[in-house]
């Protein structure tokens, strides 16, 4: 079995949201947007991107030489991750004087800093697309990744903009959340069944997730309660209701921290199983 | 408020006591710019023994840098070690330098409290001298004083144990040998001593039978010369009630009823003999008797006997006893387990038979082989010192007083029971008791009733822990000595590569130290001498026969490599054989004598009580050898836990499943391990293998019973253990 | 790539002494952590007869080396000779390679925060001596050979063996002789 | 090296070089006298305290109290003795081995490369152990000697007349407390405050972290 990774489960999770935020605001800039929001939305952003790099130092075993990480470009996808991460750090730099300047190209900023962070959390999935891990040796980990960006960076911007934002606008935001999650629930779904023929190792990582309390809870809170929460709001079709959007954030985010824990947790790595 | 310290620890305390002011030194001197450059960074090759309780006694180079031990390795000019080492030989560096080693002479106040104080050597040597003296004066002799010493290290040096004992009067002594001494006696009533071929020299057999012989974990040097005469079509059987790893790589793998091998060997006689594949002119002109047992075998012996006796099919009998009849020359090893058991020696006896019966005795590539002391042609100089005048001892046969002996296999009981002196003090050297004597509990209890203890070790262990003072051991990289084996026929020298680390001593140092202290307290209560290099001691120890029988004139000569022992490659190919009638004694009045039959002729085997029906064996491990190398982190991390080794049927009846705890228990004691389920034992043997786990009460010998093997007085004094029949009950915990 | 420098493990006569495992840790004198060999046992069930046969592992210097595709760092490099080396001064301790490689040869060792593996003795073979854990080898069931068609040829030459990852993974640079069964007089 | 000499030392009259060579020295004996003196080392260790606690508060509450645990019966004695060697000494694997290669070395094990690395050091001043290759140059006693033996030649008074370079000994003293002292004493000092069964041991270990950090304060005030 895997073992408990924090400071990636932190690293990964919290960048994901910090990009997700900046594509929202790209995507929403499309039209006029309350420039309050925007600027506390690309303020958060920028601040969780700074948590995540951190929190990534403290896998290290000699986090002093992690600038060397960037030098093997040619075949690790670590190398790139890190590249596309720093370049994304810079670009929300870039980004945010353009939020702050009246005139400033905010949306060309925000383009190009989404672009990097995705690029940075592609790369970061193809990390765990191991031959020797068949729970992650898979197009379902990108899936995975790109799905929590646009979940938490649609809830998170739901939050911040859910006073200030228009009805249209959150609704377009409920939407893709609401997408998230369906994709999420279906391809989860297909993963198990998939992953359940993937030999020894691939069967140990579904009777794991099966059996532990916390996937359970991850149902719950990243799946269930969501698809609840937004069909019922769908079927209805009234105003936004505040309550229900941080309810939303709070499971989701739960269930999403919860994922990532256990997509580590849960990995089964082929290895010898000849006597020790 | 300041105490006068009642001892000057570490001689003067003047910068203590000067005050704060003043600075002078006490750990750091001027530099010798001769000892700095003694110490340089050069790399040093030694050559050194290991000096354990092994078949294989390998030679050893140490590399030695900066006066300091850097790694090991095996010495190519061996050439039955031929430059490698095994597992355990690989992690000396662990041993020398593990910051657990025992530094310095420690006194423990009350015994077994864990409360130590560390003493100078000279408060240990006039602690004990005086116990020593006082003990002679309250019962006018030393026999209070019992020694144990065995094979923690078999240096030839390491005897100066043995003549600090006997240079101080007449004392108690643990006699015999636990390992091997039924095999022992077997062939010496039959032989007229233990002599095995030239282990290189089984490349030439055509036929080659382990009986009970692990070499894989016990002997792994072998491995190549078996090999190679594997390739040369010789076939391999292994016959064991364990499926060792041995036992994996053989031609024919035969599971036999423990302690019936010799019924297997009979009832091969008897194929052989109706088949008429008998060597009669080499078996009637050497030996005496062959006639009156092959009388036994006509009357006694059936093959469907022998198949229902050992469990071993008809056919399968028949095979090998033609094979090894008719394969010319075909050679047995037989194994120190399987001499284990009440009627060990006599099955040894009955497998000697059948070495003679086919003419395989005395031939290259054949023979009966199971060990050999002809190569120890030492002069033993360190051992033998007389008693100090007006000694007084126990009136033996020959009407002299002496030493009083007890059973080395019995320990527990048999100083427990002397009365006249009873036993007040112990000395241990090579040897830890509290983790390889039978019956655990008796010993704890026994250790108990001693006013005194003393035990010589690098580790702490169990015997440490029930002694009143510990005086810190050499490893081998740290005195001069020199080895022999008890198979092969090399003998090395052992030189100092580094220095003894902190305040430990040899044997030998530590004997010419309490002989000093004795005489200042009363001069000439100790005859050893008091003076002498490690070398010089070396030197004494050789003589112009083994010198000439090395082809060597001076024994420096060593240093450029081991020797061999001038011999010729198969024993007893001169055909004059040590028993009183000179000749193979199949008939032997020295066995009837001793209340043994005087034929190899079968002799029950123990069997299984009611209430313990379940026979544990306790074979060697394989990263360890008794109490040693086990508990080096390097072994606790490639086996971290000891396993009960158990037959998934009687798993099934117990309900136990892979990776249960397991008790273990009789009437004696018991222990709790982990199950490993596995085909590799029989339906009704499990098997843990004895060893010392670094911070762990895992002792297997808690269940063992003191039971004796039928043989081993004749030649070591008492008989053997008989380890492997122990039986026991199983309960899941 | 025109040399591949590989091992060939002698299932049928390597005993399971671990003096390789040990020679190893001997001439490196390595953390307790570190087993850069290590012997497993095969599953006794795996063949016909129950047994006790064994497999040597050290790092395989495979053809398609996963822990040098994964380091960010560029740790790893792949001589010409086919020998893949990890420079420890380099490697920062990400344990990527821990996670990509099959066989668990890179090790973490949390004394230093580094991975470490075995490097082939490569400064020996440079030398013409074998290393250590060859050298060693009582049994001689574990040589040094060079990994191409005309071994994989012969007969008896296996790639994998019961309880050993498949070689797709990585295209390891070892080849086995399988364990040969003899007879067993059985009482079960 | 041509950036250190570019350091001032500590003004003397803040220094105590000295005192603190002092309680090294004391500190030092603690161990090379063992349990069986502890008599006598710890009120000599506790006086020393007193002198360099004048101008350093800390280690003086620090030595009040270990006072009050030195001044004990003979019995009480006896059981500090035995702690000291179950912690220290032996015969049962020791606590915490007070050899600087089983903390820093890859092994874990005595007579290793810190072992050396020390002993050259002692040689460039033309020193050496005076059992060496017994007993590890690395020894606990052995290191607070040459401390203190470095500090004290950095003090002016104790050096006026041999016209030796008081920097260069200030100077080894940070460098050999940066790459020795204050690298291993850390790990050791944890393993006896996790295990100690007395309190001495914990706030002896407190003086001696205290103690061979206090020059290198004092560099930082410079």
């Amino acid at each position: 079995m895997g073992t408990m990774e924090w400071p990636l489960v932190l690293f990964t999770v919290l960048g994901e949201t910090a990009i997700g935020i900046i594509f929202v605001l790209w995507w929403l800039d499309r039209a006029e947007v309350d420039p309050i929001f925007y600027k506390k939305a690309a303020l958060l952003s920028g601040l969780l991107l700074a948590l995540a790099l951190i929190a990534s130092l403290f896998h290290l075993g000699r986090p002093e030489y992690a600038y060397r990480a960037v030098s093997h470009l040619s075949t690790s996808w670590l190398s790139r991750e890190i590249l596309c991460f720093l370049f994304a750090a810079v670009a929300w730099l870039y980004f945010y004087s353009q939020v702050r300047q009246p005139k400033g190209k905010r949306r060309l900023a925000a383009g190009i800093t989404s672009t990097f962070g995705l690029l940075g959390i592609f790369s970061s999935s193809m990390i765990y697309v191991l031959p020797r891990v068949p729970a992650w040796d898979s197009v379902q980990t990108p899936l995975f990744f790109l799905l929590t960006t646009g979940l938490l960076g649609g809830l998170t911007c739901l939050v911040l903009g859910r006073k200030t934002l228009k009805l249209s606008q959150l609704q377009e935001l409920l939407l893709i959340v609401f997408t998230c999650v369906l994709v999420s629930i279906l391809s989860f779904a297909i993963y198990l069944s998939m992953l359940n023929t993937a030999g020894m190792e691939g069967m140990s990582t579904v009777q794991f997730l099966l059996a532990s309390p916390l996937f359970w809870l991850r149902v719950v809170a990243n799946w269930l309660l969501p698809l609840i929460l937004l069909v019922t709001y769908f079927s209805k079709q009234k105003t936004i209701n505040a309550n229900l959007v941080i309810m939303l954030f709070i499971a989701c985010s739960i269930g999403e921290l919860l994922g990532r824990a256990l997509f580590y947790l849960s990995a089964v790595g082929i290895s010898i199983t000849a006597l020790k | 408020m300041m105490k006068i310290s009642r001892r000057q620890f570490l001689g003067a305390t003047a910068a203590v006591t000067a005050g704060a002011g003043l600075f002078s030194f006490e750990m750091l001197t001027k530099l010798d710019p001769a000892s700095a450059a003694a110490d340089n960074s050069e790399t040093k090759q030694f050559r050194n023994v290991c000096p354990r309780n092994c078949y294989d006694t390998c030679g050893q180079i140490s590399f030695v840098q900066d006066g300091m031990l850097k790694k090991v390795d095996g010495d190519p000019k061996h050439g039955y070690t031929n430059g490698r080492l095994c597992v355990k030989g690989y992690t000396y560096t662990r041993r020398v330098y593990s910051p657990d080693r025992i530094k310095y002479p420690m006194k423990q106040m009350p015994r077994g409290s864990g409360n130590w104080t560390r003493i100078s050597w000279d408060e240990a040597m006039d602690t004990i001298a005086k116990k020593i003296l006082d003990l002679k004066k309250r019962y006018g002799s030393t026999l209070p004083i019992c020694f144990d010493k065995y094979s923690g290290n078999f240096g030839i040096l390491h005897y100066a144990a043995d003549g600090t004992m006997s240079s101080i009067g007449y004392t108690t002594r643990a006699v015999g040998t636990p390992c091997w001494p039924a095999g022992i006696d077997a062939q010496t009533y039959d032989f007229g001593t233990l002599y095995n071929n030239d282990p290189e020299d089984m490349v030439n057999t055509k036929y080659l039978i382990l009986w009970g012989q692990n070499l894989a974990w016990t002997a792994i040097h072998s491995l190549p010369f078996a090999q190679k005469a594997r390739e040369n079509g010789a076939k391999l059987v292994v016959i064991d009630p364990i499926l060792t790893s041995t036992a994996s790589k053989a031609d024919l793998y035969i599971q036999i009823k423990p302690s019936t091998d010799g019924a297997l060997a009979l009832g091969m006689a008897r194929y052989i003999l109706d088949n008429n594949w008998v060597d009669w002119d080499y078996a009637r002109a050497n030996s005496v008797g062959f006639d009156e047992w092959i009388d036994y075998l006509k009357n006694n012996v059936t093959l469907d006997w022998a198949a229902s006796k050992t469990g071993v099919p008809k056919e399968i009998i028949m095979e090998i006893a033609r094979e090894y009849a008719t394969s010319k020359p075909a050679s047995m090893w037989v194994g120190y387990g399987m001499q284990r058991h009440t009627n060990g020696g006599q099955n040894v006896r009955i497998i000697d038979a059948l070495g003679v019966m086919t003419g395989n005795v005395g031939k290259s590539g054949g023979g009966v082989n199971y060990g050999q002391l002809e190569t120890w042609g030492f002069n033993y100089g360190a051992m033998s010192y007389s008693a100090p005048k007006g000694s007084r001892g126990i009136v033996g046969a020959n009407g002299k007083e002496g030493d009083r002996s007890i059973n080395i296999n019995n320990f527990a009981h048999d100083v427990m029971a002397q009365q006249d002196p009873p036993v007040k003090m112990l000395w241990l050297a090579c040897r830890n008791p509290g983790g390889q004597d039978p019956d655990t509990h008796a010993i704890e209890k026994m250790f108990a009733s001693m006013e005194f203890v003393v035990s010589v070790d690098s580790f702490f262990n169990k015997t440490v822990q029930m002694s009143d003072i510990v005086l810190p051991a050499t490893t081998h990289f740290e005195n001069w000595d020199v080895n022999a084996s008890y198979w092969h026929y090399w003998i090395g020298i052992n030189e100092m590569a580094i220095q003894p680390m902190y305040e430990s001593k040899s044997d030998l140092e530590i004997a010419m130290l309490l002989s000093k202290k004795m005489n200042a307290l009363e001069a000439g209560s100790c005859t050893y001498p008091t003076s002498g290099s490690e070398q010089e001691w070396l030197a004494k120890e050789f003589n112009a026969a083994l010198n000439a029988s090395l082809g060597i004139s001076n024994y420096k000569e060593l240093s450029n490599g081991p020797r061999k022992v001038k011999m010729p490659p198969a024993a007893w190919s001169d055909g004059k054989f040590r028993t009183p009638s000179k000749k193979i004694e199949i008939h032997s009045n020295q066995a009837e004598k001793n209340g043994l039959p005087a034929l190899p002729i079968w002799v029950e085997e123990m069997k299984a009580p009611e209430k313990y029906p379940v026979r544990l064996m306790t074979p060697h491990p394989q990263l360890g050898l008794h109490s040693q190398f086990q508990n080096l982190d390097w072994m606790m991390a490639a086996n971290p836990e000891p396993k009960l080794e158990i037959h998934p049927n009687l798993a099934a009846k117990y309900g136990i499943q892979e990776g249960d705890k397991v008790k273990v228990f009789n009437d004696l004691g018991d222990i709790t391990l982990k199950a490993h389920l596995t085909r590799t034992t029989s339906e009704n043997v499990v098997v843990s293998y004895e060893a010392w786990y670094n911070k762990s009460n895992y002792n297997v010998n808690y269940t063992v019973k003191a039971i004796p093997s039928d043989m081993g007085k004749q030649a070591t004094g008492n008989n053997g253990l008989a380890f492997h029949d122990n039986f026991v009950d199983l309960q899941k915990v | 790539m025109n040399k591949q420098l590989g091992f060939l493990h002698n299932s049928e006569k390597c005993v399971g002494c671990r003096g390789c495992e040990m020679a190893c840790k001997n001439l490196y004198q390595t953390d307790i952590s570190q087993r850069w060999r290590q012997v497993f046992q095969i599953d006794e069930n795996a063949y016909p007869l129950p047994s006790r046969m064994f497999i040597s592992i050290g790092c395989n210097h495979c053809s398609e080396p996963q822990c040098m595709k994964v380091c960010p760092v560029g740790a790893y490099t792949k001589r010409d000779d086919g020998i893949v080396i990890h420079d420890d001064n380099r490697c920062i301790g990400c344990r990527l390679c821990v996670m990509a490689c099959p066989y668990g040869r890179p090790q973490f060792n949390s004394v230093i925060n580094i991975v470490q593996k075995c490097n082939l003795c490569y400064q020996r073979v440079d030398k013409g001596e074998k290393p250590a854990c060859v050298a060693s080898c009582v049994a001689g069931a574990l040589e040094l050979v060079q990994i191409n068609s005309s071994l994989d040829a012969k007969t008896g030459v296996l790639k994998t063996l019961p309880g050993l990852p498949s070689p797709s993974i990585t295209n390891p640079s070892i080849r086995f002789v399988g364990p040969k069964q003899g007879k067993q007089v059985r009482r079960d | 090296m041509t950036e250190v000499l570019r350091i001032d030392l500590p003004n003397e009259s803040v220094a105590h070089f000295k005192e603190i060579a002092s309680v090294l020295l004391a500190l030092s004996r603690v161990f090379s006298h063992g349990g069986e003196s502890l008599d006598k080392t710890l009120p000599m260790m506790v006086k020393t305290c007193h002198q360099l606690g004048e101008y350093y508060p800390e280690l003086l509450s620090m030595s009040a109290e270990l006072e009050n645990h030195s001044l004990l019966n003979e019995i009480e004695q006896q059981q500090l003795c035995f702690e000291f060697n179950r912690l220290f000494i032996g015969p049962t694997p020791p606590i915490a081995p007070p050899y600087e290669s089983v903390y820093l070395s890859q092994d874990q094990l005595v007579m290793q490369e810190q072992t050396v690395k020390v002993r050259s050091l002692y040689q460039d001043e033309n020193l050496m152990v005076i059992s060496q290759g017994k007993n590890p140059d690395d020894f606990m006693a052995t290191e607070l000697e040459f401390a203190a033996y470095l500090l004290r030649n950095a003090d002016k008074e104790a050096m006026q007349n041999k016209g030796l370079n008081r920097l260069k000994y200030y100077e080894l003293y940070t460098e050999f407390s940066q790459e020795h002292l204050r690298k291993w004493l850390p790990k050791f000092v944890e393993r006896v405050h996790q295990k100690a069964n007395h309190p001495v041991f914990p706030m002896l270990m407190d003086v001696l972290l205290c103690t061979i950090e206090l020059p290198l304060q004092q560099r930082r005030n410079v």
